[in-house]
Order: C-alpha cells, then sequence, then structure tokens
C-alpha cells in the first residue's frame, strides 16, 4: 500500500498539465529540457562530424552555420538557462525552505507553458529551415544579410524570456515571503542563496535582451533601424544591450550549479561548509559585478580602448568571489567524511573543470592578451568548461542528489559512477584540444580549416562521442529507477537538510507540519570551533 | 490585521495630483525658455520629481517596507548601471590617439 | 504598515503566524478568510507577495525599457542636432495634452485602490476603474491621431520614409525610436485597459474590501508604472532642446 | 612553412613576442593553482575518506583570516595580469605615428587591400618585415574581423566606421589570414595569406606589382567625376570649406561644436553631409550614401589627406604620397 505523495497524488494527463505543485512543474520541465538537451546535444554532433576533416565535406557550409546557430539557441536559452533553476530550483525551493509551494504556483505553471510557446517558435524556426546568425543574432547580419528564419528564432529567444523572468519573480519573492518560521537568512541552504542570486539575474537582465532581439525583429520586418549604420545607427549597441544580459547569463548558469555543488559537498563530507557566509555573499558578488564586465565581449569591436581596460579590470574582480568559493570548497573538504558517491564525483569533477574554465577566464580578461584569442576555440573551449564542465556537472551531481527524493527511487551506483568516469575523461578529451587550437589562431564558426589543426579536431569529435555515451548512460539508468529500482528512504545519504526529513517523494504539500527552524543546515558534528589559524 | 495598509486622506491625492499638473506645465514653459544644456537638466528634474511623487504617494512606497523601497530602488540603480557602464564606451572613443571615433 | 509587518524586517514573512502552526487547527486568526490561497498562512502574507511580486516585475518592466532609454541616449549624443529638428515636428499640445490625461488617470486610479481599501461600495469602486479606462482610452486615442499623422506626412521610419529638415537620417533614427517606445508603451496601456476591464468585473461581484483588495492595489501598481514611463517619455521625445527658437 | 602537428603558433611580428610572454606567465600562475586545487581535494578526499557508516566530519565553520589570504592574495596576483594586458592591449591599439598605412576593405567574403602607391591585393597582403604598418579597414556590409594569429593582432571591420590595426612584422613568412566575426555563408572562406618580406623584397614586390593609380589619385579623379570639385574650390566662389591642408585639423561647426579632420570625419561628411556642417557655410551638400563603395570614399580620404596635412607621416616608399607640409597650427 503505497503512501499517498504527489507522484501519484492525481493521475491522468490532466492533473500534470494543469498542476500548480512546484514539485510536478519541476518534472515538467525536466522532462521537455531533457528533450531540448537531446536536440542540442545532436546539433553538436553534426559540428564535431563536420569538423572531422579540413575540407567542409560533410555538409554545406549554410547548413554548417545553421547547426551552430541552433545548438548555440537551444542549448543556451532552452537547457542551460532554466536547467537549474526550473527543475531543481521549482522542486527544491519551497521544501528547503519549509513551504508548501512557491508564492505564485498558478504563475509558476504559466511560466512552463510560456517557456514551451518559446520552445516552439524555434522549433519552427528550425525546422521550416533554420537560422544561421549564430545565437548572438549579430546586427547587422541578422537584420540586413541573413537569409534565414530569424524573425522566428528571435521572437522564440523573447518569449522564452518571460518564462525566466516569472521564474525569478517567483523564487524572489517566495524567499522573502514564504520562509519557515525562525529560518534566517543565515540559516537558508546555500542552494537558495545561489538561486537568489541568479533570480535577481533573470529580472534584472532578461528583460534587456528581450527588448534588443525584439528590436532586431522591428528592424528586420518593419525596417525601423535602429542599430542600422546608414542612418547613423550602431552596430556595436546592439552587441552592448546583447552582453548585458548575455554575459550576465552565464552566471545564470553557473551560480545555480555552485549551489548543488555546495550542498553535496557538505553532504558526501558530512561537515558543514567552511565559511558559510563568504560561500553565500560571494554568490550575490557574482550577480552583481557579473552585471559590469559584460565589454569584455567587445575587445577587439572598436570600443574604445578606455572602455576596454574598464571592463578589463572588472572582469578579473568577478573572478574572485569564484575563486574563493572554489578555495571554501576545498576546506570544507578537509576533515571531512568523505564518502565518493556519484554525485560527489561529479562535485569534484565541476570543481577540477570549472578550475580550468575559471582560470582561462583570466586569459580572456587579460585584455592585451585577449585580442589574439578573442573569437578563436579558446573561446570555445572556456565557456564550454565553464557551461559543460561547471553547469551541466551541477546539474547532473544535482539530479543524482535529488533523484531518490524527486523520484522515491534508487539508480545503479555502479552504473552511475561509470557515467561520471566517462563524461569527465569525454569531456575533457573535447575540449581541452580546442583550447590549444584556439592559441593556435582557429576562428570560431568555421565551417572548414586548414588542415595543420585537423589533430586536435579528430581528438575532439572523438572526446564528443565519449562525451554522448556518457550523457545517454543516466537517461537509461533514471528510467530503470523509476520502475525498477528499490523504494528511497526519506534520506538515503545520511544528509541533513528539510527536503531530507520529508519522506520521498515528499507528499503534495511537503510539509504535514509547518517545521520550526533553530539551526542552519548540514550540522552533523557537535558544533565546536576547531582553530586552525 | 489585513487592514495594515495606510490609508491616505483624499486630500493628499488631490495634493500631488495638483504637483504633477504644475509640473507638467512648468516642463512645457521652461522648454520655451533657452537654458542652453540647462534645458535638458531642468526637463529631466521635474520628470524624476513627478515620478517620485507618483511611486511615493500614489503607488504607497511612501508607506511601505523598506524590501519594497529597496526593490523599486533597484531598479533605476541597475538602470544607472547599464547607461553609466555602457557610456564609457561612447564617451571616450578617439581618445587614444590614433584611433577613431 | 503596522505592527504585523514591523516584525517582517526582522524575521521572515511567516512570523506573522504562532510559532507552531498546524493544519486545520483553528487559532491561525485568518486562515479561513475565502480569498485566501491553500500555501500561504494568512491574508497579510498573501498580500505582501503579491504586491512584491509586482514590485519585482515593475523592475523588470524598467529594464525592459532600459534597453530603448540606452539607445536613445546613445543616438541622442551622436546627434544632438537632428534630434531637436526631428522632435520639432511632434506634437507639443497633443503630448502635453496626452501627459495630463494620463495624470488624471493616475489619481483616479489612487482613488479606486483607495474606495476598495476603505471597503467603499461597489458602486463606488467600479466608478473610478471605469474612470480610469476611459482616460487610457483618451490617451490611445490621442495618440492614435498622432500615429495618423506622422504616417501621412510619411515621417514612420522605413523605405517610404520622408524628410524635408536637414538631418534626414538622424530624423529616421529618432521617428525609429519614437515608434518603438510610444508604440511599446501604447501595449502597455492596452494590456492595462485589459487588467482594468478584469479589476472591474470583480468589484462589482463585491470581492474587495478593506480585508481583500491585492489585485486592486496589484492592478494599480502597474498603471501607475505605464504612468511613470509617459512623464519620462514626454519631454524626451516632444521637448528636445530648442523650442524657443520658433 | 606549415608543420603537420604544430603546437604552438609562429610568432611573426614584434607584438607576438609580448602577447606569449604574457601568456606564459598566466599559464604558469593559472597551472600552479589548478594544481594546488586538484592535489589539494585529491589528497584530502584520499586522507579523509570515510571509514566507517555514521562517521560525520568535524564541525570546522571557517576562520577570517583564510578568507582574506585567499581573497587578496589572488587579488593581487590579478592586478598584476590586468597591468600587464593593459599594458599591452594599450600597444596593440596605439598606432606609432608614421606607420606605412594600408587601407582594408572586407566584404562578404573577401578582403580588399590597397596599397598607398597604387598596388591592390584581394585576400593577400604583401608587408615589410621592421616597419609599422596601420591598416585602417571599413566594411561594405556585416561585421568581419581581421585576424592574423602569427602576429597576435586583430580587430572588427564594422560598417558604418573604420577600426585601427597595427603590427611590425619582424619574420619573413607567409601566414593566415582569418575572418574571425561570423560574416553569413562562407566565412570561413573569408581567409587569405599575409605575406612579410624583407624591405628590399617588399619593394621589389610593389614595383613589378599590378600598380593601379594610387589611392590619392583615384581620389582626385572621383573628386572631379562626382562633381565634388564644383563646391570644394580654392577661388571666392567656394561655397564649400577648401580642403586643401584640412586633414588633421580641427573644424568649427554649426551650433559651436568643434571636429578633427580624420578619417571617420570625411567619411561622415560624405555620407552625411548634414550631421557636422563646418560654420559659415550652408548645409547644402547631398549625401552620397550608395553612391560610392568604401573603397571609393577611402580613395577619397586619401585624396584630401594628399592636399596636405598637419603632421605627415614620415614615411617613405609605399607609403602615403608625398604631401605638401603645411603649417600644424589652427
Amino acid at each position: 500500500m503505497e503512501t499517498l505523495n504527489y507522484l501519484n497524488n492525481g493521475h491522468g494527463a490532466a492533473s500534470w498539465l494543469l498542476t500548480r505543485d512546484h514539485k510536478r512543474i519541476a518534472l515538467l520541465y525536466l522532462v521537455s529540457i531533457t528533450a531540448f538537451f537531446a536536440i542540442g546535444g545532436l546539433f553538436a554532433f553534426m559540428i564535431r562530424l563536420e569538423l572531422l576533416t579540413p575540407a567542409g565535406d560533410v555538409m554545406t557550409a549554410d547548413t554548417y552555420n545553421k547547426m551552430f546557430t541552433m545548438h548555440g539557441v537551444v542549448m543556451v536559452f532552452f537547457f542551460l538557462i532554466p536547467s537549474i533553476p526550473a527543475v531543481l530550483g521549482n522542486f527544491l525551493i519551497p521544501i528547503m525552505i519549509g513551504a508548501k509551494d512557491l508564492a505564485f504556483p498558478r504563475v509558476n505553471l504559466l511560466s512552463w507553458y510560456i517557456y514551451i510557446l518559446g520552445g516552439a517558435f524555434t522549433l519552427v524556426a528550425a525546422l521550416s529551415g533554420g537560422v544561421d546568425t549564430g545565437w548572438t543574432f549579430y546586427t547587422p547580419y541578422s537584420t540586413a544579410a541573413a537569409n534565414s528564419h530569424v524573425i522566428t528564432a528571435a521572437m522564440g529567444v523573447f518569449i522564452t524570456g518571460f518564462s525566466s523572468i516569472l521564474t525569478g519573480l517567483n523564487f524572489i519573492v517566495t524567499v522573502h515571503r514564504m520562509r519557515a518560521p525562525g529560518l534566517t537568512w543565515f540559516r537558508l541552504p546555500l542552494f537558495v542563496w545561489s538561486m537568489y542570486a541568479t533570480s535577481l539575474i533573470f529580472i534584472l537582465g532578461t528583460p534587456v535582451i528581450a527588448i534588443t532581439v525584439l528590436l532586431v525583429a522591428a528592424e528586420r520586418g518593419l525596417h525601423m533601424g535602429i542599430f542600422d549604420p546608414a542612418l547613423g545607427g550602431d552596430p556595436i549597441l546592439f552587441q552592448h544591450l546583447f552582453w548585458f544580459y548575455s554575459h550576465p547569463a552565464v552566471y545564470i548558469m553557473i551560480l545555480p550549479a555552485m549551489g548543488v555543488i555546495s550542498e553535496i559537498v557538505q553532504a558526501f563530507t558530512r561537515k558543514n561548509i567552511f565559511g558559510y557566509s563568504f560561500v553565500a555573499f560571494s554568490s550575490l558578488a557574482i550577480a552583481i559585478i557579473g552585471f559590469l564586465v559584460w565589454g569584455h565581449h567587445l575587445f577587439v569591436s572598436g570600443q574604445s580602448v578606455y572602455a576596454g581596460l574598464m571592463f578589463s579590470l572588472l572582469s578579473f574582480m568577478v573572478a574572485i568571489p569564484s575563486a574563493v568559493k572554489v578555495f571554501n570548497w576545498t576546506a570544507t573538504i578537509y576533515k571531512g567524511s568523505v564518502q565518493l558517491d556519484s554525485s560527489m564525483l561529479y562535485a569534484f569533477g565541476f570543481i577540477g573543470l570549472f578550475t580550468i574554465g575559471g582560470l582561462t577566464g583570466l586569459f580572456l580578461a587579460a585584455v592585451g592578451l585577449d585580442v589574439h584569442i578573442h573569437d578563436t576555440y579558446f573561446v570555445i573551449a572556456h565557456f564550454h568548461y565553464i557551461m559543460v564542465g561547471g553547469a551541466i556537472m551541477g546539474y547532473m551531481g544535482g539530479l543524482h542528489y535529488w533523484w531518490p527524493k524527486m523520484s522515491g527511487r534508487m539508480y545503479s551506483e555502479g552504473w552511475a559512477k561509470l557515467a561520471a568516469g566517462l563524461i569527465f575523461v569525454g569531456f575533457n578529451l573535447t575540449f581541452f584540444p580546442q583550447f590549444i587550437l584556439g592559441y593556435l589562431g582557429m576562428p570560431r564558426r568555421y565551417h572548414a580549416y586548414p588542415p595543420e589543426f585537423q589533430v586536435f579536431n579528430v581528438a575532439s569529435t572523438l572526446g564528443a562521442t565519449v562525451l554522448a555515451v556518457g550523457y545517454a548512460l543516466p537517461l537509461v539508468y533514471f528510467i530503470h529507477s523509476i520502475f525498477y529500482g528499490e523504494k528511497a528512504p526519506a534520506d538515503p545519504w545520511g544528509a541533513k537538510g528539510l527536503e531530507w526529513e520529508i519522506p520521498s517523494p515528499p507528499p503534495t504539500e511537503n510539509f504535514v507540519v509547518t517545521p520550526i527552524v533553530t539551526h542552519g543546515t548540514h550540522q552533523y558534528a557537535p558544533s565546536k570551533e576547531v582553530g586552525i589559524v | 490585521m489585513a487592514v495594515a495598509h495606510h490609508v491616505a486622506p483624499k486630500s493628499m491625492y488631490y495634493m500631488v495630483f495638483g504637483a504633477l499638473i504644475v509640473g507638467t506645465l512648468l516642463t512645457v514653459g521652461a522648454a520655451k525658455v533657452d537654458m542652453g544644456p540647462l534645458n535638458n537638466v531642468v526637463m529631466l528634474a521635474i520628470a524624476c520629481t513627478k515620478a517620485s511623487l507618483v511611486i511615493l504617494f500614489f503607488m504607497h512606497v511612501r508607506w511601505s517596507s523598506r524590501l519594497t523601497w529597496v526593490v523599486a530602488m533597484a531598479g533605476f540603480f541597475w538602470l544607472l548601471i547599464l547607461f553609466g557602464v555602457g557610456l564609457t564606451d561612447y564617451l571616450t572613443r578617439g581618445w587614444v590617439p590614433g584611433t577613431l571615433r | 504598515m503596522s505592527d504585523g509587518h514591523a516584525h517582517a524586517e526582522h524575521f521572515p514573512g511567516r512570523t506573522h503566524m504562532p510559532p507552531v502552526h498546524v493544519e486545520g487547527v483553528p487559532g491561525a486568526p485568518h486562515a479561513h478568510h475565502p480569498k485566501l490561497q491553500h500555501h500561504f498562512d494568512n491574508m497579510p502574507q498573501q498580500a505582501e507577495a503579491s504586491t512584491l511580486g509586482m514590485w519585482v516585475f515593475l523592475v523588470t518592466e524598467i529594464m525592459f525599457f532600459g534597453g530603448l532609454f540606452m539607445a536613445y541616449l546613445i543616438y541622442r549624443q551622436a546627434n544632438p542636432e537632428g534630434f531637436a529638428e526631428a522632435s520639432h515636428h511632434l506634437n507639443v499640445f497633443w503630448g502635453a495634452l496626452n501627459t495630463i490625461v494620463l495624470i488624471v488617470s493616475s489619481l483616479t486610479m489612487a482613488l479606486g485602490v483607495r474606495a476598495a481599501q476603505t471597503s467603499a461600495p461597489p458602486k463606488t469602486q467600479v466608478f473610478w476603474i471605469v474612470v480610469t479606462m476611459m482616460f487610457g482610452a483618451t490617451f490611445l486615442g490621442i495618440k492614435a491621431i498622432e500615429y495618423a499623422d506622422k504616417f501621412r506626412l510619411n515621417h514612420v521610419p522605413g523605405p517610404n520614409f520622408h524628410w524635408e529638415g536637414q538631418h534626414a537620417a538622424a530624423a529616421q533614427m529618432f521617428y525609429s525610436l519614437y515608434f518603438c517606445m510610444t508604440g511599446l508603451h501604447a501595449i502597455h496601456m492596452i494590456i492595462g485597459l485589459g487588467i482594468m476591464t478584469v479589476i472591474a468585473t470583480m468589484a462589482w461581484k463585491r470581492q474587495f474590501d478593506a480585508d481583500y483588495y491585492t489585485p486592486v492595489e496589484v492592478a494599480g501598481l502597474y498603471w501607475h508604472f505605464v504612468d511613470i514611463v509617459w512623464i519620462f517619455l514626454f519631454p524626451l521625445l516632444y521637448l528636445i532642446g530648442g523650442h524657443f527658437v520658433e | 612553412m606549415f608543420t603537420n602537428l604544430p603546437l604552438f603558433p609562429v610568432e611573426g611580428s614584434v607584438q607576438a613576442g609580448q602577447v606569449d610572454a604574457l601568456y606564459f606567465f598566466m599559464l604558469a600562475v593559472t597551472a600552479f593553482f589548478s594544481l594546488l586545487i586538484g592535489v589539494l581535494v585529491v589528497f584530502f578526499a584520499i586522507k579523509y575518506r570515510r571509514r566507517h557508516d555514521d562517521e560525520v566530519g568535524v564541525a570546522i565553520h571557517g576562520s577570517l583570516a583564510l578568507e582574506l589570504l585567499w581573497t587578496i592574495i589572488p587579488f593581487f596576483i590579478m592586478m598584476v595580469m590586468f597591468g600587464w594586458g593593459a599594458k599591452v592591449f594599450y600597444n596593440l591599439y596605439r598606432p606609432p605615428a608614421g606607420a606605412m598605412e594600408i587601407y582594408i576593405v572586407g566584404k562578404q567574403w573577401m578582403w580588399k587591400a590597397q596599397h598607398m602607391d597604387g598596388v591592390r591585393e584581394i585576400n593577400e597582403l604583401h608587408v615589410p618585415v621592421g616597419r609599422p604598418v596601420k591598416l585602417t579597414m571599413g566594411s561594405e556590409d556585416v561585421i568581419h574581423s581581421f585576424f592574423i594569429p602569427a602576429f597576435r593582432v586583430k580587430a572588427d571591420v564594422v560598417p558604418g566606421r573604420y577600426n585601427v590595426l597595427w603590427f611590425t612584422a619582424s619574420k619573413a613568412g607567409t601566414y593566415h589570414l582569418f575572418c574571425s566575426q561570423y560574416c553569413g555563408t562562407k566565412h570561413s572562406g573569408m581567409i587569405g595569406s599575409v605575406i612579410a618580406m624583407d624591405p628590399n623584397d617588399f619593394q621589389a614586390w610593389l614595383g613589378g606589382g599590378n600598380a593601379s593609380d594610387t589611392p590619392a589619385a583615384a581620389g582626385e579623379k572621383l573628386f572631379t567625376d562626382l562633381a565634388c570639385i564644383t563646391c570644394h574650390r580654392d577661388d571666392a566662389q567656394a561655397r564649400a570649406p577648401q580642403l586643401k591642408g584640412l586633414f588633421g585639423h580641427t573644424v568649427q561647426l554649426q551650433g559651436g561644436a568643434t571636429a578633427v579632420v580624420d578619417e571617420a570625419y570625411i567619411r561622415e561628411s560624405i555620407l552625411n553631409p548634414q550631421a557636422k556642417v563646418v560654420s559659415g557655410f550652408q548645409p547644402i551638400m547631398p549625401t552620397f550614401q550608395g553612391l560610392v563603395t568604401e573603397e571609393q570614399i577611402l580613395q577619397l580620404i586619401a585624396y584630401v589627406r594628399s592636399l596636405g596635412q598637419v603632421a605627415p607621416p614620415a614615411t617613405t616608399g609605399g607609403a602615403a604620397p608625398a604631401a605638401p607640409q603645411t603649417p600644424g597650427k589652427d
């Protein structure tokens, strides 16, 4: 006799498609985001296939250009940005703060429908012939020269932006107004802090890209001419407005992953985080300083030299809170009780890859050095270390950590460890050679390339194949676990936190009795200060 | 308990309304006086004052929680970040000898 | 706000509640208001969440218009004379009149919220909201007259744009911005009218009183915000330097 | 010259050494920190592995001293990186006076180069070793980016404006030229070669080349053909500013502002003549938008330059045509 939980409390399509339960909405997102990840991955595979040989012989240049554009659009706007916030954030924030739901459950469901609508626009653009502007939609190529479905794709991005905005709004209000009695700000789980910081970026940045792509559509469709050089318009203004959102968007991807890693590291060392307030505030610092650095995408654009210098300085500044986090995680492992379950393997993978990704970011922030590696494969490698090595590692780690809570089932730990290993190896094989390619000078978005770059490209494609297997495995064993996995206890990892105090899977309104919080999360040992200074 | 919100007297609303109308007429009037670059300053000062009146009284921020203040201010502050940081490019173009605007 | 709120500065939003709250146990004073949604503890928490939500949304609106204002700022500092010349072809009278129309509608909106706050009869509440909508519609009517004028003069950017003055390129840029900014503002007005229709219907059905008027309050915030945008658009578009020259 | 498996790009310019020095410094610092983190994490994971099921970690809440330490040390290291990078950048983007000038126009999907003594090239750029070369670059259509990996230099080529790039080749050879800003279908075909030659070889190449009119001469011809000369003339009937000796000067504009007559100003004045009218003249000049190509605009600019400028580039052979010296005062 199964107890009533959010999964079996209501059956049929309508009980899912009209649900206002944050946990069910999280699962709706999980399914749709996984679908978009597969689509984006398919595009990536086509790109790597083309780059096996120097000559552009697998597909035409136009097709290739559409492939990397759709890869970028789908992965950035429909996978990476919503991934952790919309799936894990939606599922966990109300539980972690002891609430029954988010502040606006209907708005939450609406944001999923908006996401699907935006995704539909993008898929229509892809199926009706594709878009070839690059995910960055740079003018005047996108407004005047491109001969593809730019407006449809731009509307897809515009619409999806509102899904992000509504999600961020919901999280901010929920964290401010719905916390359980006694749950003060400094008792919040670090995941909630990171989601709060992410939400700030959602609401402050997303509107700017919404208006920017709207202007591109207006210029293309109505010949308005906001960025048109012939009217004295400035294509570089587009880049300013675009990156005002799109650089912070990178922090939308990485901040939630950092939050996940903070939780996992504490749970699998059975130890509270080292320097809680520094880790918490560094999330806010990254969110805020992250808004001041966008100009490093314009270092070679003809932006003024002094603006370049300023953006370089600010870009270095944003690295400091990231470094603080890495040092604090390392210090947390010190004298912990370390258990290398698959979630923790992902966390270790994250720390390693994010460290490389972050440190190579310094190369790009150093403005004189960036001139050479700007728009080369060095940049591609760097941001894939952040987005795939960082954000997706965090997402996978989070899924493995909270899967028993979400599904009520345990997955196969052995297969999970194998997948984590494959992903780590495959990832490095794919993207590390691209650093070398980039410094050699191979530009990004090249359909064909000089033959001396081939060896590294072949290595990269080989790695991508391993990576694909690594990503396919979890799909198999997670689905397997739903049907055949053993039932998960409330707290399979021996972790501490409100989400582990309620049954797996949780009941519809999460808590039968509103919890009263008396201390922070992840307190395992009796608190005693151990001086190491 | 739910009647927690401050109920302002009608007379206050009428006074704010009067101030807003006066502000509008002042703006139109000021545009007809040549003050050089000051015209823009005066216009924006009046517009900001009018906006503040609407926010403080019509939108009840005057009686709202500190959080509402912070949220309202944050919006305008972020706008200034967009303008200010963006302008560092436009206002310094061509400063380095040999580079062009 | 009252004492209840003063606590919220020091404790999270749910401290209005007695510390131990078991579901459905009487003693939670407002747990049974018919408008209380299941996931909130009490009415003030629900009201505060809604107004905070609207404020956060308005911040996104500020940034949404902000991108356009940024473009305006950059292009105006690049073409001060062209923008002034183009601005002179806008009708200051209509612009000023529309400003006043919007300010009046903001006043009636504020009085509408106050009517709900003070549990005024539904007739009074509906009266203020409908008056607000009428002024909103008047604004859109005047805007339509101005737009028609621009179409007649071929001042609409695009292939048919025609400019008699000295700064044709800058003027076209100005009018691109003019139509984007006022057009976006007009769309917000139309959405506002839609919201007000819903609010008026709810008011007519006696849904608002001193205990529950959050929807009117939140809709009012939106309406005032749209007014504020126009307060800036009017001088920036209609009154660019040099109206003394003529 | 292309080996089969290069691991590091050739250093073909003076700038390359400066960029690479910074690169190796940053590589060393970041490798150190990556290893530090990696070793610590692995070491702690092994040393403090869980030995029985109900073991918990030691409660350590943090240490202000450590937090300050790992905030301040990275801060100073980053300031060194910033300062070094800023210095390199400032040098990369500040062309020295007297550099040899070449005009570049990017269009979908080719690079066109105009040398000052008339030689034109497509998708090739010949430059002498050991002399600063300054490229003034414009685009016919969309944004391109001029990238020579061996020289470690790059600048976007943006429609509606000129961007400037300079380098001093240090080693003779043939190097890749890439477009590095995505510009449409054949973006990856918008490539070419930069051929750095010994100065003597370069002179020989210039001499034996397919020289046509110099840009200034071509510009002069255009100046007549487009009837610019009807208004821009030397006598008292001139209805437009006299152009002789104008380049490099500051002019007084209507409305009180001033403008320096440089490439950007001349370009704007041809395409959007009403934007900045010199005081004392009527805004009667028609726009030439759509009537002249980017290359022709550059030729007109070369012509105006040849009429004299404040500080003539101290260049010989292959540089701007010898210009009559005008006193450098306004």
